[in-house]
């Protein structure tokens, strides 16, 4: 099964409406590459869930967001997302706004087939305020309550990843694959954005194997786009820009997002790298210390 | 594809009529376990659904399924993706599986037992391997099942001395779950193939293996099969199949599952 | 904190009545000389979980079993276990019998501090009719009933691993962990049994510490124990020991477990160790291939 | 280790009282988020509890601390445990774990919010973060608060505008818990230290900094604090205190830590 095709086919998948979920974490290794796709695209209405940095900002400024399902959003050296904020604080967006780990277990939830996960957290806070679909359950086996994270299945979900063959088989080779690969087996359609395109034979070697994170059958489609993280990280090959997410986070004080999108992104992939300087300077970037 | 042999053992037959198990599965975990499942999996991998994927029996999936027994030093397995015990229920719970499996009792509604047998629950006559991942397999994902010595001890008249795997059965059907979501696709014997497409989830009689009758099969079945007028022979396996079957299984380990390792032509 | 000390030391730490889960699966790196230490002891009334082998077949025929939680035992290239199967057939000991993800499921649970989790895993089966005590539920987000496994708290868990440091981080450099993160993160008390005693700089190299599958506080104690394991395997470093599992399920029938205790256990590790051969012979077993 | 230093920073006063927080803790991860909470659980594990755990900031546990900001290029961090961000999650859940924070508001229950301030849910004034982790660090591990501006909008005088992590609040208790199931720990902020040790929970003046009255904290928190007859001095970091910081942070971030780098002792 050759699952290889070009991000505008990919994005064409996505309807209206649809709940889509984002890997990476903040800053750090997002899909960005789809997510300019879905800028370009005249997609509206989705529900987005993630882990959130500038994917939801841009998603959000430019009016593809009717939900948003979040614990945070973040560029994490610019900790507030600008965006993200003048959505909030206009009101233009629902938001399901929970804690990070139940964040978690909704997407585990749906990954294994469950209407829920019992878990304390969240008790005692707003979180349950603002979420009264949230139940809250007792257990038959203490006195006490419990919450009852509801699950969190995705229509589609975006991931970018190191390295992947045509059938799916993807390579996380940074330090952490984050929550990439309960976004990937919570989602009916998970559609994968690459660096590189690699030969089926480049895995046969355990220690790659390993990194590998989910089996073939929890992948739908492979994108190839070196770079396509720009301009969040993906380490080790390329740290996130920091002067291009200053000038993001100052469009939104002067211009907007139009004025942000006029600029950069371009009529695909190719003429975003040009606008930013290319694909060299990108994998030139520079990782970033902790 | 289409080369019928004319010579081929009772195994290698199995093993054909087993991978047919597999041909619609797209990409899914293929689990044969023992040596008939096991080479019918690699075999459906290698010629008709090339997307199955399938483990090493430990800890990766491999690209190219292992042949059995002991391999040159310098194999090199074609490893994809880790997959320790753990992640395969993460597989499992996903529904994108379809194991074979081989029970010591299959009931009428397609219950089985790998547990016990006889006696009490407390102090069973015949203690077996335990319920095993069969509760698991049998309520999230298609499973086939495959019988070496096709009998009435093994397809028995009453219900299974333990349930391990869930069936057709109405009286233990769980609320909210309707019969049509159980799974349980081909039932492979020595004697012939069956599933449960027959009236009311009745085990159905798809094939006859050459030299088998319809009345040997119902005999040898302790309760009513589904038969019709004309039952076809299973296919014989083509030349290329058997070469498949023989570098998968370069040790013939295959000739010790079927006591006696009759031909699959049977006078 | 130097975790180090005995195998004698670290069983006096367990207590009659206990509940005593068991790492490894089968016949595959199972802390075979912690249990033959329980053997040695005058230990009684455990309640064991275990994905099971000869450490369930040697502690049922030893006595020292009240009630194991199991999904299956089994040295699988012998399949049946012939002590444990002699134990069901006297009706020696209480079971829970369960299916092997939902022993993950009540292990997790433990983990994280939760009562149950939800599964549809068990429903339709003699898992439920022989386990009253395992509650069905109802959900808050549907119809269905869903079984609510109970968490599987441990008063302590038996581990064996390639490697530890004194401060108890551990390495499993073989193909798979099982479930052992899962049994050490269950656990009040992770009592961990290692091939190698190694100083913490081992592992101050990513490519180590991505083998280490629990954090060092999940790590009570450490028992260096060269070939321990034995006969199970601890790959990649031994496979597990054909001609001593094959006498050893002869003995079932022929001397009993007493005759096989006579014949290997010895005192001590060391003396164990020169009743099977040494601890070159155990070193040298080739790995088995599947 | 008690050789008091004579000269020192407000940031370094800081740290070292908020290391102070980690110091019986025995063996967790110790987080510590920001610059300053960062070197005092840096600090605690060189010091006194060599036992904490910590890790890089992006996905490996350490046997030592790192030191802030760029490290030379053949800098070797010292892992011992892969922790990615699903793996702290375990941890979280486990118990085993001291993380301490700097929320925006902190009411008089222990209640902090780190999401979204004045306006409406649907329309805050300003938003923030979000909830992030502190609704399952607050109700599964003990936590400490480390605040850079003491002032009454962040120990604010009413219930904080959204409750992120719960606090000693009987109107939200969770049925089947208890107040004192909540731990919260130290306070630490510019002016003193401070926990929830008062008469239900009340919060309560542990230490003034060199140059702090109790008057001035309580003029600074919006709700009446628990204040005793005397109140000590937060004690000086010694030299070889000073000496350890200055190490872990080679680049002197914590000089930009609070409002004009003020020194410890102020007049």
């Amino acid at each position: 099964m050759d699952k290889r095709m070009s991000a505008r086919e990919a994005v064409a998948q996505i309807e209206d409406g649809m709940t889509v979920g984002i890997g990476g974490w903040g800053p750090r290794r997002k899909p960005m590459a789809l997510v300019r796709e879905i800028l370009r695209s005249d997609l509206k209405d989705l529900t987005v869930v993630s882990y959130g940095g500038a994917d939801v900002g841009m998603l959000c400024a430019a009016g593809k967001v009717k939900k948003l399902v979040f614990a945070f959003v973040s560029l994490d050296f610019i900790p507030l997302e600008p965006y993200f904020r003048q959505a909030r604080q206009s009101g233009a967006i629902e938001v399901m706004e929970i804690d990070e780990g139940m964040l978690l277990l909704g997407l585990r939830a749906a990954a294994w087939s469950l209407p829920f996960m019992p878990t304390e957290v969240g008790l005692g806070t707003d979180v349950l305020t603002h979420n009264p679909q949230i139940k809250i359950i007792d257990s038959p086996y203490d006195d006490k309550e419990w919450v009852a994270m509801p699950a969190l299945p995705l229509d589609v979900s975006l991931i970018h990843v190191d390295r992947a063959d045509f059938r799916g088989v993807c390579q996380i080779a940074g330090p952490d694959h984050y929550m990439d690969d309960w976004f990937a087996r919570a989602a009916n359609n998970t559609i994968v954005s690459c660096d590189e395109l690699v030969d089926t034979d480049f895995f046969h070697d355990p220690a790659r194997a390993r990194e590998v994170f989910w089996e073939r059958s929890a992948t739908s489609a492979i994108v190839e786009a070196p770079g396509g993280a720009h301009p969040s990280s993906c380490s080790p090959r390329y740290g996130f820009d920091v002067a291009h997410f200053k000038a993001y986070a100052a469009s939104a004080k002067d211009g907007g997002i139009n004025a942000y999108m006029e600029q950069y992104l371009g009529a695909d992939e190719a003429e975003y790298q040009r606008n930013v300087g290319g694909l060299e300077a990108i994998t030139s970037l520079a990782l970033p210390t902790y | 594809m289409s080369n019928a042999a004319t010579e081929y053992t009772l195994a290698e037959l199995c093993i054909v009529a087993s991978a047919e198990a597999f041909r619609y599965d797209g990409e899914v975990l293929a689990t044969g376990i023992g040596v008939i499942p096991r080479l019918a999996a690699s075999l459906a991998m290698k010629t008709f659904n090339p997307d199955l994927m399938m483990t090493d029996s430990e800890s990766f999936l491999l690209s190219e399924p292992n042949p059995l027994g002991e391999r040159p030093a310098d194999f090199q397995p074609a490893t994809e993706t880790w997959m320790g015990f753990s992640r395969i229920f993460d597989n499992v719970w996903s529904g994108k599986r379809h194991a074979m499996l081989g029970p010591t009792q299959i009931d009428r509604f397609g219950q089985s037992n790998t547990s016990a047998l006889g006696g009490t629950y407390a102090q069973p006559k015949v203690m077996m391997l335990g319920a095993r991942g069969f509760p698991g397999n049998s309520i999230s994902h298609p499973n086939s099942f495959f019988v070496p010595g096709h009998n009435d001890r093994v397809f028995l008249a009453g219900e299974c001395d333990y349930v391990s795997s869930v069936g057709y059965n109405p009286a233990r059907l769980p609320k909210g779950h309707a019969l049509d979501d159980i799974d349980i696709r081909r039932v492979i014997t020595d004697l012939c193939v069956m599933d449960f497409g027959g009236p009311e989830h009745q085990l159905r009689l798809l094939s006859l293996h050459p030299g088998v009758t319809a009345e040997q099969v119902q005999e040898n079945t302790g309760f009513a099969l589904c038969i019709g007028d004309s039952v076809p022979t299973t296919p014989a396996p083509t030349v290329e199949q058997l070469a498949i079957i023989a570098a998968l299984d370069p040790h013939n380990q295959r000739a010790s599952q079927i006591a006696g390792n009759p031909p699959g032509k049977r006078s």
